[in-house]
């Protein structure tokens, strides 16, 4: 019922978007639809039982952590197109994006938040698959709708890392299908399926898919060394959009990861993967942070901090115990929220400097102070300060990986220093500048503001407001809804 | 604040401060029969002080209060210095008198000023004299830490009053390793008194000189003041010395015979201290600035090694 | 007679391996060859010989499935994509992708050698070919190996069009794979087609922006000078 | 909730008020208003501790649930009340002083910033210390870092402080990141966040104690992690640096205190190791003061040499503790305590009169200052009175503490292991060097700024601050003489009796006999004598110039030639002669310069190597799509290699 519904009202929204005119009405139907869609979700969180099969079929199912992933998608896609409809204006003002190409991305960004939701539902794991090289073609085309050389350099580059590593997944994916062949004769995909019957899975073939299938989610989730696309994508894609690779389609691949290693858990495996996973979390948190370090490029420094998240999320889904999987969901929610107020301020700001190098950005406080703000708070919540989400979240992460190994712990920990560093250093260098003594000669005409469109800082407030709030109270529905999660995936 | 305490006090301090000039002048006395002169009176620092507090006295317009201050203070540091170096008898002094650290810090009290009051007038003299002052006094501190310390390790308390008690009675010091102490105390005696080989006293606007450089801008009674405290010091550190070494003699409680004799001893036993530094002043040449820290290093391998001596055997 | 003929197992599995002789022969076609009008022929060859080989399998197992498949290989990968490419092509107009990055077409001929060894080594640790008949065993080795190949064509070739040939070549490496290790429901095959076409769609739309040679395209880019977040 | 509850709630209560007001409404009168909030809280938290010392019963606050399965608590024993009881004591003169001191910062906005920050920063170090567990510690320790960060960057216009900023902000989070490290390996090994008893051997405990020691320390300004002081001081507000060295230095140290006397069991090379940490910061610390002609770099490294002397005193304690020495244990752990509260007081007193003097000439450099105390007499003296007590002269407080410390060492004969006395003894050298080269630096720093002549134009036209400030001034110089002298009815009110010298009396007799003296030379006919001023005399020239007066580098020059092992100065001159034979000399220049020994042999290499790591691996991401293919080519390679063999 649910997925129907989400089917149909995804639907229903594309013809709706596709026949109407002006900018405000295609943008309200998109955030009708993002609306839509948290209402649905909500509703499946309370008054349906899951979890459970949807209708007859055997293909989507819906149990917590899909709704959990659906309902912070949906959140995402509503701030993004709230913050869209000020900001996608701006962009057809400066030549950047073409009108007619503005229905177009509407369509597409509402093909996608379908996509996204409709994978996070879907139990045999090729359906999965299919919507998440989906997702990626969709947002590759949101990469590439502003007409620039780069942005469809980004978008190739995008297309080809991340579906070429999902190829090596499908591979995954039939050697798992043999593998479940062999044991429950009929061969079968379905992640309900497969769950149940883990402990009989053969640990050798699991560890050979599992791999596989780790390559092209990965892929997706920007792991080391298949992160390389992730940079350009999200520098280059207009910041709405970003938002939204960052806070959503990343979490795709983990929540593929997830699913596939609450299997592996069950078997003999476990141990093996267990440590593969940790070794590619740190490797990643490793390369992402010596990439942040002297990055000049706003949003390039935004986008590797996402890369160093998902390594620390793949850590948290590594350690394997309940704790750890309780706090890495938890981180999740964290971190799409955070880097989505980043990347909102950071698209501010390319309007206003009309680009993300360090030496454009100058007498930010005079010139954009809600931005400013956004950034230097959105800044302390990403390096995990407190009293941000991310603080928590990392502490009991590593409270748990400890238990592991305390060298991992130790190393996780100076990469963060550095991480913060990072950030300390970009946010410091470019704010602390003015046109004075930057050296812009009188002859150049001053920076006027840019006048910030209406809606554009609704959402940014918005989410600083509510991670600020998650992280001074843990609020109970969010502690039962993990902790079902939890018990869901077989952890308990 | 008992009433031998409050005896004590009176007596002991009056005595110091009545002989302190004596050995001033005894020593350069000393110093000129080895040097074949005749030499001055032996009152002579009497005649001198009383001299000095008629004459006028000169401010530099640049100097301030410190200047002013500084004379009354170190007279005082010093006279209190005294209550803490029983020599005329052992009073049980109350509220930690007689704690070596708090005297050792009296002694600081009077080196802070005097640079401070040295560098007041601004003249290059004065802030030479204090910059030396400061760095010499700062390298032989440790000295004189580990010699005190050294002597609390052998008589197990911190406290002048107590240790003499315990030394008065014996005619031969306590512990071998005393007699090694004395040996560093006589080297800090040289060094706080600004004698040859650490400062000329004698000699006055030479480039060696560290004392008299900071003292150059004052005059007539603050010039008397501050001599006096210097006298006062130098009797103070010899008492020390000759508690430790010589004790034999310091009267252990209140009588009036007891009061005569150890005054009369200390009187002897300082006079032949006096003429010893004497003899040693004219026996060695002044050493170049720079070549002192060795020298102090030789009384702190001797404080060091007593206590080594003490940990180990 | 068709039909005995048709019935003889052995010769179907040998003509399947001969199959399999000319799918690499494609693959080091792909891998060398410059000019990108060929290149696309070879690809609906290689397409061809996916469908045949689907055909003979069908053959021997006799699920209707396979057939199915067969079909829609040939619909999708032998006419359509390859049409579209070709359009594509023309309007750009380039016809040749000479620049190799990584590796010259001998060496990677040599490297693919290598994989394929690789590809078995790695597979025989797995499926050892009691399991899953001999012949199957092979197609699974190929299929895997020719993906890889694929991607060496992708990181060895400059031009956007020669890599999507490369992704193509991938997609049916994996095709192949599929065929001889597991059978999907045929739904799935059916949404996986319709996916790549979609990718291709856009993939190739995009080159326009890259491999054009037109000016005033150029000149259009210059224009929004926007986007100079580069580090280098 | 019973009365001593309330009180802590209500500082609480003002400080968050104080912090949240000058966001609404920006004025003057707010800006006011909230200082004087801390300051009330201050009052109220002097009221608490000083209950809690003195009864000893410890309040009950609630538990506030803040995250799945861990609560937030407050707690507070006789160690945190007496690290109220210090907060309490900076507090009120930093708040006076600010009133007046941050209407001069550049712009509207800044002042408010500058108000809230402060607030927010006595705020964040006041829950520290009253963190009931590991996790409230470490969030409101964040807080603290970051308020102090921004404050440290208020004036983010000039370059090195800029630079001040990101090194001070790598440098916290480096002390955060160990601080993780070991209170995530408690948290393993006792399964809670709660500070409780760790009754554990020494052998399990070394991680947590490393990481701590590593942690607080770094925090806590020890050398070789000490180079984040004399940036971060210069750079920032005088009323924050007097915060900042006076308070939180010292939080760090009640965290690490809080940690070690949890511990049942430790090992005696703990505190070898603490002692000799200690030992070596002192030294060093006042050492490399002697170079620096900033003052508020100078007094930033005489906080390094203070810190160092806490550790020394915590790790005498520990040494005693283990050897069963009870008695001088505590006597040695009051004496670090209680030497932390003296810092807290004298250091802020010399930062806050550091900013006077900064603000009145415009700027730090001692070589410019010079009679300062004929201009500003008032602030003169205030300063005196922190350099009196900094130096340790009896009987100001500074030289309470000292003593307890040197009769610790003193009665060590009582030690049984002569190596460990051997120990001592070194130790108590250094101690000793420390304490009398303190009064070195201070004569100087006191005579080259207040005495003689005017170097300089700005010197020469400074005038005497405004009240507020002055006053901000005299609260913690009047709380130095007083506890000074009252050193013993303080300790005995808390409990402790060491039978130290008592300072009321030895005091008095100070000034007695001074007045004796002085009223001796008045009253015997000799005040008669006439009295003149005239020029100092310079050799025959006439007219003093105050490029004849000493300089600061120039009074440090003995101490630079005997340490020149440490020092390693360069030293670089120039000459020009007037004639070919180069006998008549012309003029010349010399140059001294010291090369910063841990920056050049420590800190540099780290970061050089950082930045090159990181700058090969950023080189990887070339922005060429073959080549991340190419990885990605690889990566399969490698592994399907690793499934076929390690599956």
């Amino acid at each position: 019922m649910i997925v129907l519904s989400y089917l149909a009202v995804g639907a229903i929204m594309l013809i709706l978007i596709a026949f109407s005119k002006s900018h405000r009405t295609i943008n309200a139907f998109t955030t009708l639809h993002t609306l839509v869609f948290l209402a649905i979700g909500l509703y499946a969180l309370l008054n349906t039982t899951v979890p459970a099969f949807e209708t007859g079929s055997e293909y989507f199912y819906v149990d917590h952590l899909s709704i959990y992933e659906g309902l912070i998608a949906a959140l995402l896609f509503f701030f993004a197109s709230v913050y869209a409809n000020g900001y996608v204006e701006s962009l057809i003002e400066a030549q950047e994006l073409h009108r007619n190409n503005l229905k177009i991305f509407y369509l597409i960004f509402s093909a996608l938040l379908t996509a996204a939701t409709l994978a996070f539902f879907s139990d045999n794991l090729t359906l999965f698959w299919i919507f998440a090289e989906l997702t990626t073609i969709f947002s590759a085309a949101l990469v590439a709708i502003l007409s620039a050389k780069e942005n469809i350099d980004a978008a190739i580059k995008y297309i080809f890392i991340a579906s070429g590593a999902m190829l090596f997944s499908f591979i995954g994916l039939t050697f798992l299908y043999t593998l479940s062949g062999e044991v429950l004769g009929s061969g079968s995909l379905n992640w309900t399926v497969l769950i149940e019957n883990a402990s009989l899975l053969s640990p050798k073939m699991m560890t050979a898919s599992f791999v596989f299938l780790f390559i092209g989610f990965a892929a997706k989730s920007g792991i080391f060394p298949f992160h390389t696309w992730l940079p350009d994508a999200h520098s280059k894609a207009p910041s709405a959009v970003s938002a939204i690779l960052s806070g959503v389609l990343l979490n795709i691949g983990m929540y593929g990861i997830l699913r596939m290693y609450s299997i592996v858990r069950q078997t003999q495996a476990e141990h093996l993967i267990s440590q593969f996973l940790m070794g590619f979390g740190l490797l990643t948190i490793a390369v992402a942070v010596l990439n942040m370090l002297w990055q000049n490029n706003l949003k390039m420094l935004i986008a590797f901090s996402s890369v160093e998240h998902m390594g620390v999320i793949l850590l948290g889904i590594g350690i394997g115990t309940p704790l750890s999987l309780f706090w890495t969901l938890y981180y999740v929610l964290a971190h799409s929220l955070t880097k989505a107020s980043l990347f909102f301020s950071a698209g501010i700001l390319h309007r206003q400097y009309e680009s993300n190098l360090i030496h454009d950005i100058r007498d930010i406080f005079s010139l954009q102070p809600v931005a400013g703000w956004g950034l230097i708070i959105g800044s302390f919540a990403i390096i995990g300060m407190p009293p941000f989400p991310i603080f928590s979240a990392k502490l009991f992460i590593l409270l748990e990986a400890f238990g592991f190994s305390k060298p991992l712990v130790f190393a996780v920990l100076l990469l963060l220093v550095i991480a913060s560093a990072a950030f300390a250093r970009f946010l410091i260098e470019a704010f602390t500048r003015s046109s004075k003594e930057a050296g812009i000669e009188d002859s150049e005409t001053p920076l006027l503001p840019y006048v910030v469109k209406r809606g554009m800082k609704f959402p940014l407030l918005s989410i600083i407001f509510i991670i600020l709030a998650l992280g001074v109270f843990f609020p109970e529905f969010l502690e039962t809804l993990l902790n079902k999660i939890v018990y869901e995936l077989g952890y308990l | 604040m008992n009433a031998s305490f409050l005896l004590f006090t009176l007596l002991n301090t009056g005595f110091i401060l009545l002989v302190s000039p004596f050995f001033m002048s005894l020593i350069k006395k000393v110093k000129a029969y080895v040097q074949g002169r005749k030499g001055p009176k032996l009152l002579q620092s009497y005649f001198d002080l009383r001299k000095l507090m008629q004459k006028e006295v000169v401010y530099s317009p640049n100097s301030s209060i410190i200047m002013r201050i500084t004379p009354y203070l170190n007279l005082g540091a010093l006279l209190l210095a005294t209550l803490f170096v029983p020599v005329v008898f052992i009073p049980n002094a109350p509220a930690g008198i007689g704690n070596v650290i708090v005297f050792l810090y009296l002694l600081v009290i009077e080196r802070f000023f005097t640079s401070l009051s040295g560098l007041d007038s601004g003249s290059a003299f004065g802030g030479m004299g204090s910059s030396r002052l400061m760095s010499l006094s700062a390298v032989i501190e440790p000295t004189m830490i580990i010699a005190f310390a050294a002597l609390a390790y052998v008589l197990k308390t911190v406290n002048f009053h107590e240790m003499f008690a315990i030394t008065a009675g014996s005619t031969i010091p306590e512990s071998p390793t005393l007699s090694l102490i004395s040996i560093s105390l006589f080297i800090i005696i040289i060094v706080e008194t600004g004698r040859i080989p650490v400062d000329n006293p004698a000699t006055h606007l030479e480039l060696t000189m560290i004392n008299e450089a900071m003292i150059l801008e004052q005059s007539g009674k603050n010039l008397a003041l501050i001599e006096l405290a210097h006298a006062i010091k130098q009797t103070i550190l010899m008492a020390i010395l000759i508690n430790t070494l010589a004790p034999f003699g310091l009267a252990t409680e209140l009588t009036f015979t007891g009061i005569v004799i150890s005054c009369f001893y200390f009187l002897v036993k300082a006079s032949l201290l006096a003429g010893l530094i004497g003899l040693f002043e004219s026996s060695i040449a002044k050493m170049r600035l720079f070549r002192l820290p060795g020298f102090y290093m030789m009384a702190f391998f001797f404080s060091a090694l007593t206590i080594l001596m003490e940990v180990f055997i | 007679m068709i039909t005995s003929f048709l019935a003889d197992q052995a010769l179907l599995e040998d003509i399947v391996r001969i199959l399999f002789v000319f799918v690499l022969i494609t693959a080091a076609f792909i891998l060398s060859t410059r000019n990108i009008a060929s290149l696309l022929t070879v690809y609906a060859v290689q397409s061809f010989l996916l469908t045949l080989i689907a055909a003979s399998l069908y053959l021997i197992e006799g699920s209707e499935k396979l057939l199915a498949m067969a079909a829609l290989t040939l619909v999708s990968k032998v006419l359509l994509i390859p049409l579209f490419i070709n359009v594509i092509g023309e309007k750009i107009k380039i016809s040749r992708d000479l620049e190799f990055n990584y590796l010259e077409p001998t060496a990677s001929l040599l490297v693919s050698m290598g994989l394929i060894m690789l590809s078995y080594v790695f597979l025989s640790g797995f499926f050892d070919e009691y399991v899953l008949g001999k012949l199957f065993f092979v197609g699974a080795v190929i299929g895997l190996s020719l993906t890889l190949m694929g991607m060496l064509v992708i990181f060895s070739r400059k031009k956007v069009m020669t890599k999507v040939i490369g992704y193509l070549t991938m997609e049916n490496g994996v095709l192949l794979f599929g065929i001889f290790v597991a059978d999907l429901p045929f739904v799935i095959e059916i949404l996986i087609v319709i996916d790549l076409m979609i990718l291709v769609l856009l993939t190739t739309i995009l080159a326009i922006g890259l491999d054009s040679t037109k000016n005033e395209y150029h000149k259009r880019l210059q224009t929004l000078k926007i986007w100079s977040g580069r580090e280098e | 909730m019973s009365l001593l509850e309330a009180l802590v709630y209500g500082a609480i209560i003002a400080l968050i008020f104080g912090t949240i007001l000058p966001l609404l409404y920006r004025s003057k009168n707010t800006r006011k208003a909230s200082f004087s909030l801390s300051f009330f809280s201050s009052i109220l938290l002097l009221a608490f501790a000083g209950t809690v010392l003195y009864t000893g019963k410890e309040p009950t606050f609630p538990a506030f649930g803040f995250l799945p399965g861990l609560n937030f608590t407050m707690a507070a024993d006789r160690l945190s009340a007496g690290f109220i009881l210090l907060i309490a004591a900076v507090v009120p003169g930093v708040s006076i002083y600010s009133i007046e001191y941050v209407e001069h910062a550049k712009s509207e906005a800044r002042k408010d910033i500058q108000t809230v920050l402060t607030n927010l920063f006595i705020l964040a170090m006041l829950m520290v210390v009253l963190a009931g567990n590991m996790v409230g510690f470490l969030i409101f320790w964040e807080i603290m870092s970051l308020s102090s960060l921004m404050l440290v960057l208020h004036d983010y216009s000039s370059e090195e402080n800029k630079k001040a900023g990101i090194f001070y902000f790598i440098m916290t989070s480096l002390s955060t990141a160990f601080l993780f490290m070991g209170f995530i390996s408690l948290f393993r090994l006792t399964g809670s966040a709660e500070f409780g008893h760790l009754d554990y051997a020494a052998s399990i405990l070394t991680l947590p104690f490393l990481c701590l020691f590593i942690g607080f320390g770094i925090k806590a300004g020890l050398v070789p992690f000490h180079k984040w002081l004399p940036y971060a001081h210069p750079a920032a507000p005088s009323s924050v640096s007097a915060l900042m060295s006076g308070v939180m230095l010292k939080v760090a140290i009640y965290g690490f205190l809080r940690f070690l006397l949890s511990v049942s069991a430790p090992e005696i090379w703990w505190g070898v190791l603490i002692i000799i940490g200690g030992s070596l910061s002192a030294i060093l610390g006042v050492i490399y003061a002697f170079r620096e002609s900033d003052i508020k770099k100078l007094l930033a490294y005489s906080s390094i040499e203070n810190v160092g002397i806490i550790f020394t005193g915590i790790g005498l304690y520990l040494i005693f503790k283990l050897e069963g020495l009870e008695g001088l244990a505590m006597l040695s752990l009051v004496g670090a305590s209680f030497h932390a509260f003296n810092h807290a007081l004298f250091k802020s007193l010399l930062f806050l009169c550091a900013g006077s003097i900064v603000h009145a000439t415009g700027t730090r450099s001692i070589e410019a200052f010079g009679g300062l105390i004929k201009r500003m007499p008032r602030t003169a003296a205030l300063f005196l009175i922190g350099s009196v007590s900094i130096a340790g002269l009896p009987p100001a407080n500074g030289f309470v503490s000292e003593l307890m410390l040197f009769q610790a060492y003193f009665y060590s004969s009582a030690l049984q292991d002569p190596l460990l006395k051997v120990l001592l003894i070194i130790t108590l050298s250094v101690f000793a060097l420390t304490s009398a080269l303190v009064a070195a630096l201070f004569v100087k720093l006191f005579g080259i700024t207040f005495l003689a002549l005017p170097r300089t134009k700005c010197a020469k036209e400074a005038i005497e601050v405004p009240q507020p400030m002055l006053s901000g001034e005299a609260i913690p110089a009047a709380l130095c003489i007083l506890s000074g002298l009252f050193s013993n009815r303080i300790l005995a009110l808390f409990g402790f009796d060491f039978g130290i010298p008592d300072m009321l009396v030895i005091g008095l007799l100070l000034v007695g006999v001074c007045g004796f003296v002085w009223l001796g030379v008045r009253n015997t006919g000799f005040s008669k004598t006439p009295r003149r001023s005239k020029e100092t005399w310079g050799c025959g020239i006439l007219a003093q110039h105050p490029t004849m007066e000493y300089s600061s580098i120039g009074f440090s020059e003995p101490l630079i030639a005997i340490f020149k092992k440490i020092y390693r100065p360069e030293i670089s001159s120039t000459r020009t002669y007037s004639d070919t034979k180069e006998c008549i000399f012309k003029d010349g220049t010399t140059k001294i310069h010291f090369p910063k020994f841990f920056e050049k042999h420590l800190y540099l290499p780290v970061a050089h190597t950082v930045n090159v790591i990181s700058f090969q691996v950023s080189r990887m991401q070339n922005g060429k799509l073959g080549t991340y293919v190419f990885y990605v080519f690889i990566a399969v390679l490698t592994l399907m290699t690793f499934t076929r063999y390690f599956a």
